[in-house]
């Protein structure tokens, strides 16, 4: 997925100077990348419009946050402007190059490496607290932390997202979704309602998901028609989950920000991996955003499509 | 708010005796938005006609909910009373309480419960009804008729003479098509030429006729009433405005190397040629593989001498730009390559020829004079076989799934034919089966068995092996159940014709469908078998499925009183019933241009202003002239913002709560 | 929800496009052959117009089945319409019963405005399906922390 | 049609893996046969009679023996049915019985013949016994 | 390139001159032959009935088996070609074939039919090039009427062996003008030469043979080539004993390795 028009790390400088040298040699006007927050551990996307503003410019293990989205808006502003990718942001931004959501002659799409970043909480589930720094070591992070220096390994510690990294090799980003479909569909509905049951609507999830970028979100729209506002037993509120992951079915690249964000630790990704595997099994192979032209499986048909009895001759229901 | 009138329809005992009408119209009167609700006998008649136009006025309504048969009886009937009494006829719904209530209900109580539930839901969405006009559109009054064969020149003959503009867009030299390679025609055996040659004359001095020969269609664009197309003239090398067709240069042309097409190869032609004499136009083209001059840069000798100066070597293809407002497809067939088909030993002894092939050797003006030879040595033959359904209903994927259907009528021709003019001559044909549905057919095949004692042998060949000079046709014969060998001299091969291959790009071009052999798709099978699903795009002939010439002519003239029809509108009504996008909803996304079967769907780049801010936004715009309304946009739009009139999202949502009450 | 036993009467919600089905439906009317009078039929212009949204809100607002019929593959009065439809439906029921909700509560079937028969015998066997599986109360609660009372 | 004929036929179409109701009775595996001159049972007449489960008949035919495996009727087939697996089927149930091998050794005289190829001998065993 | 070859029981034994002349020629025309280890005979005739999955076992172990080594098997013989190549198809199309086989070999890596096969003509047109065996053939067969005879197995059925066109098959005319002779085509090329059914009815073999033999010299041929074994002891013992039917039939790999001079 290079293309011709974009910046590709070859010199493995680091990113920090690689963004210098782009704001400098005035290949862009703006670079959006990582702000230091107040914790270490709270990196957020930012725009950097001179070099003084890349003071407090970051790039370390704390910086999943996907930044494509943000060049909906960013896109449409005067000047260029430069957006450093990492391999699984990539797709999100090829997908609403796709979209035409990202005006792509304003941007200047930066590749950069990614070696997995890190979950915070994890580090705190195990029980590591009072961090002042982390190294890595090989497959291991050196964490030094106000009760002396402690030890884990990284895998542990990496973000959901990125165990399934499209970029790495092994692992089966579907082996949660099939444990899933081995249940009955009772323990599936009681799994579900479980889950979806501890969300309070904060619309997180939505918020910082690239593929929902619409102009006017059903979900805010009561002309829509298919929104009612916020009602315990409106339809929108009970199946927000299930009408959004339809709304990016076909479209949805797997970047795994809703879990991510998600603060109630809903695993929200399964819906849409769910549905990236009924696709791939039904279609054939597709991984949304991996160019920015083809046309999405929702969006095309063959003449010999499965007929939607497959979904009954599958399995499951046991 | 609206104001409802609900009619309740007895439909005399038809509703009535299974749905309460009381009932229904007690509990209409407590639903939202109804103002009036009342029941008559027969609703559709006009005395029930004029009680809704009556009750419309008198209570001011804005809306009407009938409860009675089908839309698809009396929707019009009732559009039409609403408009009579000042309504928008698009606020009128119909609740189906015969067909898909009184009717197949036996229990009282239960079908007046569920008449209740139609009726109210058919009032959720009038609730939600806005009024609607159909937009409407220009007709551009000439007619484009692709395909220059007896399809097409029926076709254009019949819009010229009903005095619309008509071009024709022939890729050959020439008009005529398949027609004019045929000798005889089945079943009055008459000649394919006496009767093609008076109509092609015909096509080409009617004053409202153009011949495009020699071109092709580059490219199609617009819609219904206003299609752009983009014609390509082949440049023929040979000033056609000049050219007296003396011919001279076709027969001074040293090069002779080229398969006669016409012929289908079974003779040369020279590099510049008039496909057959009777031609139309009868100018020469230039086949600038084969000509010296293009290939070496001497030679010239066709320039030399002509009479008329009329050589261009220089001439270039030419692009013509032009509107029509209806198009026909007459592109027609081949016969399918037999390269699948090698146990017939067609590319192992020039003695195996197809029907076509055939139909040239028995033409007075063919590579024989007319006389029936073998080509291996032009001996006479004194055994002949056919093959019948060579390629034609075989689902191995080597040949064609359909019965190609004018195959067997045309074997019995050629064995009627053969036996005529030289009763020495052994003909066997193998069948599978013999298909003679069509006025005298059936007759006409039986004479060729019984008068002309042509031998029908009901099986099928297995392999032609070309031997000793001639060839051993091993073959089974069912009904003897036993395994032949027939020592013959000559094997007719009745190959399956397939759709031309134009037909595949012109569908992409026009967004006319095709099925999967390629053949056009009608909009109905039985109802509207030579539309296209594609409005304006009309068909006529074998592009559309097997048929035989009557059938193709018949359908040519049915698609020409389509295209009259449509061009002698001076406006067209637009579907109301159409997607719209809500511009500041749209994303610009492309989704739905993506499925859109009828490319209805553009994107622009609009300015939006918000907040003191003016913004640049790409967004979609529906046509409404082209969107026929099918809705699948509406499902693949991301946001929200396409939504299809007449069936929006609310509608269908308020449909779904109604019933879910 | 309710102990007494009481007859279950199923809600069952049909999507037909306007040019094969319903006019399907119409010739099994015309023919008087009977399904139940729980089927519902809601008129589209083409399957493809049936929005998953719509199945979700008849299963929120308490359906017990849904069904949808259009043209046969192949057959669509719009050309492509059906074969959309196909892929998206197919995705809901698959995600649908991923969810927990019986697969056998949704279908797609292809009835032809001359297969009155046809439509007939589809609507009976879904019906006798869902009549099989019983009440169908789940969609609805599913974001629900309490149980709906009733 | 009897139970157990139905039973028969289903095995046959199950073994050779053949649809018979796709045949249109053409006749142009008849047409192709090599072996056609020794046969009793014409190639399509074991479509038509594994259709209608004469399957006893077959079992008993000559023709059984005479295939030679060599598809020319698979492949001329205009409609993908295969008479030479209809016919190893048939073939197949009659050597899968008990003592029901149609080839022994000692019936090959020309085991004794010097230039016999291997090929041949597995072959035959393999196609006339169990 | 080096393939796994495997050259099957009666290249052992009957058809020695097949397969040494091949191994020989391949060697001279840079192509390595490995021979397969512990192969063990395909069974000489493809299990039609699909639920044998016995008789289909050997074929599938010498797949897995090339499948480990990563090459492609290359065979020789008609027979070896027709069984390995269309078990191999079963794997790869029959899920229930594919999952008994795999169940009852229970191979450390199931088999799913990812060995190509390829026959040694294959191997000649497509690896070697016809034109390259044209420039290394020191004795050209020049002025050599040569008939090729296919027979049945190589070809049929296409939909599976995709070998060359059934009906009309090229690449051993393609092989025979490569070796500076001229190919001759005749009608019955393609047809059975009897196969087994010789153990059988001797009389019915003797009638096919004739009716090939006789077909390739009404088009005046100097000698035929096959790839088969049970094809040459067919046409050679029922030809070869009348006079008028007398015709040399040779394995195509000993004309190659003459051309060659090896």
């Amino acid at each position: 997925m290079q293309n011709a028009d974009r910046e590709i790390n070859k010199e493995k400088i680091s990113v920090a100077e690689m963004a210098k040298q782009i704001l400098e040699q005035g290949r862009a006007d703006r670079l959006m990348g990582w702000k230091r927050g107040e914790f270490f551990y709270d990196n957020s996307p930012a725009v950097f419009e001179n070099l003084s503003e890349l003071d407090d410019f970051v790039y370390d293990l704390f910086c999943g946050s996907n930044l494509s989205k943000f060049l909906v808006k960013e896109s449409r502003k005067d000047g260029k402007i430069a957006v450093l990718l990492k391999p699984c942001d990539r797709y999100s931004f090829n997908q609403l190059v796709k979209e035409h959501r990202i005006i792509k002659d304003n941007v200047l799409p930066v590749e950069i490496d990614c070696d997995g970043m890190l979950d915070i909480d994890k580090i705190r589930a195990l029980g590591i607290k009072g961090i002042k720094k982390i190294t890595v070591d090989g497959d291991q992070l050196q964490i030094d932390t106000v009760y002396g220096p402690k030890t884990c390994a990284r895998e542990d510690v990496l973000l959901m997202k990125c165990l399934t990294c499209k970029d790495r090799v092994g692992g089966d980003r579907f082996e949660l979704v099939k444990e899933i479909e081995a249940m009955s569909s009772v323990e599936r509905y009681e799994f579900w309602r479980s889950e979806l049951s501890k969300c309070i609507r904060c619309n997180a999830c939505r918020n910082v998901c690239p593929a929902c970028t619409c102009e006017k979100c059903v979900f805010d729209n009561d002309k829509s028609g298919i929104a009612n506002k916020a009602n315990t037993d409106s339809f929108e509120e009970s199946l927000y989950h299930m009408i959004r992951a339809f709304h990016v079915a076909g479209r949805c690249t797997d970047c795994g920000e809703c879990t991510r964000v998600c603060p109630q630790n809903i695993p929200l990704h399964l819906i849409n991996r769910k549905i990236i595997k009924d696709l791939n099994e039904f279609y054939g192979e597709y991984q949304a955003g991996e160019d920015d032209f083809s046309k999405g499986p929702l969006t095309r048909f063959d003449l010999d499509d499965v007929e939607p009895d497959i979904v009954m001759e599958r399995g499951g229901n046991k | 708010m609206q104001r409802i009138g609900v009619f309740v329809c007895w439909c005399g005992t038809n509703i009535a005796a299974t749905v309460d009408i009381d009932t229904v119209v007690e509990a209409m009167k407590y639903e939202p938005g109804v103002v009036h609700a009342s029941d008559y006998q027969y609703m559709c008649s006009e005395a029930g006609q004029s009680k809704i136009k009556q009750a419309i006025k008198e209570h001011n309504l804005t809306g009407i909910v009938v409860c009675a048969c089908s839309p698809r009886m009396h929707e019009t009937t009732f559009r039409k009373a609403a408009k009579a009494a000042g309504l928008n006829q698009y606020m009128v719904e119909i609740a189906n309480i015969r067909e898909h209530c009184a009717w197949i209900h036996k229990d009282r109580k239960e079908a007046t419960e569920k008449a209740v539930v139609l009726a109210r839901t058919a009032v959720a969405k009038l609730n939600l009804n806005t009024p609607l006009t159909p937009g409407e559109s220009s007709v551009v009054k000439r007619a484009l008729v692709i395909g220059g064969g007896i399809a097409g020149i029926q076709s254009a003959l019949d819009i010229a003479e009903a005095g619309y503009e008509v071009d024709i867009v022939e890729k050959q030299p020439t008009i005529g098509g398949k027609m004019a390679q045929l000798d005889k025609t089945f079943p009055t055996l008459d000649c394919a030429a006496c009767i093609l040659t008076p109509k092609m004359v015909d096509a080409a001095s009617h004053e409202n006729i153009n011949l495009y020969t020699y071109s092709e269609v580059d490219s199609v664009g617009g819609f219904v009433g206003n299609f752009n197309v983009k014609i390509r003239k082949k440049a023929r090398s040979v000033k056609a405005d000049i050219c007296s067709g003396c011919g001279i240069c076709t027969e001074k042309c040293p090069s002779r190397k080229a398969e006669n097409e016409f012929n289908l190869g079974l003779n040369k032609r020279g590099a510049i040629y008039i496909p057959f004499a009777q031609a139309i136009p009868n100018v020469p083209v230039i086949d600038r593989d084969q000509c010296i001059k293009f290939k070496t840069g001497k030679c010239g000798l066709c320039a030399k001498v002509c009479p008329a100066d009329a050589i261009d070597f220089s001439q270039q293809d030419e692009i013509v730009e032009k509107q029509y407002g209806a198009v026909v497809l007459a592109t027609g067939f081949n016969p399918i390559k037999l390269d699948n088909f090698d146990e017939f030993g067609y590319s192992q002894s020039k003695d195996v020829i197809t029907s076509l092939e055939l139909e040239r050797i028995m033409n007075a003006a063919g590579p024989t004079g007319g006389k029936l030879l073998r080509p291996s040595d032009n001996g006479h033959p004194h055994t002949m076989v056919f093959v019948q359904c060579v390629g034609s209903r075989d689902t191995t994927g080597c040949g064609k799934t359909y019965c190609s259907k004018i195959c067997c009528m045309y074997t019995a021709k050629h064995a009627m034919l053969i036996r005529e003019k030289y009763p020495d001559v052994d003909v066997h044909v193998f069948y599978i089966d013999v298909r003679t549905p069509g006025k005298n057919f059936d007759e006409f095949y039986r004479r060729a068995a019984e008068d002309y004692g042509v031998n029908y042998i009901k099986g099928m060949v297995g392999k032609v092996a070309p031997t000793n000079g001639k060839l051993l046709v091993q073959g089974s014969d069912l009904i003897a159940d036993r395994q032949l060998v027939i020592e013959a001299d000559m094997v007719v091969l009745a190959t399956a014709i397939e759709p031309d291959q134009t037909a595949k790009s012109l569908a992409t071009m026009l967004t006319a469908s095709i099925d999967t052999n390629n053949f056009f798709t009608e909009a109905h099978p039985k109802l509207r078998p030579v539309e296209s699903p594609t409005a304006g795009v009309f068909l006529s002939g074998v592009c559309q499925g097997p048929k035989d010439i009557p059938e193709t002519v018949a359908q040519a003239s049915a698609a020409a009183v389509k295209v009259i029809g449509l061009l002698s509108k001076d406006k067209l009504m637009c579907n109301p019933c159409v997607a719209n996008s809500n511009e500041l909803l749209c994303n610009g996304c492309s989704n739905c241009q993506h499925v859109c079967p009828y490319g209805a769907i553009d994107y622009v780049e609009k300015e939006f202003r918000a907040g003191g801010k003016t913004s640049l936004r790409r967004v979609a715009q529906v046509n409404e002239a082209i969107c026929q309304g099918c809705g699948a946009c509406t499902v693949v739009c991301p946001s929200g913002a396409m939504d299809l009139k007449g069936f929006t999202n609310q509608q269908i949502m308020a449909e779904v709560d109604a019933i879910c009450r | 929800m309710s102990i007494e036993n009481k007859e279950f009467k199923p809600l069952i919600v049909a999507f037909c496009c306007n040019w094969c089905s319903y006019a399907g439906a119409d010739l099994a009317g015309t023919s008087r052959l009977a399904y139940p009078a729980e089927i519902k039929i809601i008129r589209v212009p083409c399957s493809c117009r049936v929005n998953p949204m719509f199945v979700l809100r008849a299963f929120q607002r308490g359906a017990d089945g849904v069904i949808i019929a259009g043209c046969h593959p192949g057959d669509c009065h719009y050309t492509t319409g059906n074969y959309y439809a196909r892929r998206r439906m197919t995705l809901l029921f698959s995600m649908l019963d991923f969810f927990g909700i019986e697969k056998e509560r949704t279908r797609v079937d292809w009835v032809s405005a001359a297969e009155g028969v046809k439509f007939s015998t589809v609507m009976n066997d879904f019906s006798k399906k869902i009549h099989e599986l019983g009440e169908n109360r789940r969609l609805g609660d599913l974001r629900c922390k309490m149980p709906i009372e009733k | 049609m009897h139970q157990k004929t139905q039973l028969q036929a289903e095995t046959i179409r199950l073994i050779s893996g053949t649809n018979t109701r796709k045949c249109m009775k053409c006749g142009k595996c008849t047409a192709s046969c090599p072996a056609f001159a020794e046969m009793d049972i014409s190639p399509h007449k074991f479509v038509s009679m594994v259709e209608h489960g004469e399957i006893d008949k077959l079992m008993a035919s000559k023709s059984i023996w005479k295939c030679m495996s060599c598809f020319a009727c698979v492949e001329r087939c205009p409609r993908g049915v295969e008479p030479a697996s209809i016919i190893e089927a048939v073939r197949q149930t009659v050597i899968r019985k008990q003592n029901n091998n149609y080839l022994r050794p000692e019936n090959i005289p020309e085991l004794l013949d010097p230039k016999i190829p291997q090929q041949a001998l597995v072959s035959a065993f393999r196609k006339y016994s169990k | 390139m080096t393939f796994d070859y495997y050259p099957g029981c009666t290249l052992k034994t009957k058809a020695k001159d097949l397969d040494i002349h091949a191994r020989n020629a391949a060697l001279a025309l840079g192509i390595e032959l490995e021979e397969l280890p512990e192969w063990q005979c395909c069974g000489a005739v493809y299990p039609i009935a699909r639920d044998e999955i016995a008789t289909r076992l050997t074929s599938v172990r010498a797949l897995a088996s090339a499948r480990d080594r990563g090459r492609e098997l290359l065979t020789l013989c008609s027979a070896c070609h027709h069984v390995i190549k269309r078990v191999n198809n079963d794997i790869q199309t029959d899920d229930e074939i594919r999952n008994k086989v795999n169940n009852y070999l229970a191979p450390d890596i199931e088999y799913n039919g990812e060995t190509k096969v390829v026959h040694y003509l294959e191997m000649l047109r497509d690896t070697v090039g016809f034109d390259t065996i044209r420039e290394k053939a020191v004795k050209p067969m020049t002025g050599k009427r040569i008939g090729a005879y296919y027979g049945c197995l190589l070809l049929r059925p296409n939909n599976v062996m995709a070998f060359d066109n059934p009906e009309n098959p090229t690449i051993m005319e393609d092989f025979i003008r490569a070796l500076g002779a001229e190919p001759v085509l005749y009608p019955y090329r393609n047809e059975c030469c009897g196969g087994y059914v010789a153990m059988d009815d001797k009389n019915l073999a003797a009638q096919k043979c004739k009716n090939i033999t006789s077909s390739a010299l009404e088009r005046d041929v100097d000698m035929l080539i096959t790839a088969c074994p049970l094809c040459m002891y067919n046409l050679d013992i029922n030809t070869n004993t009348a006079e008028e039917t007398k015709l040399p039939i040779y394995y195509f790999t000993e004309l190659l390795a003459q051309v060659l001079d090896i």
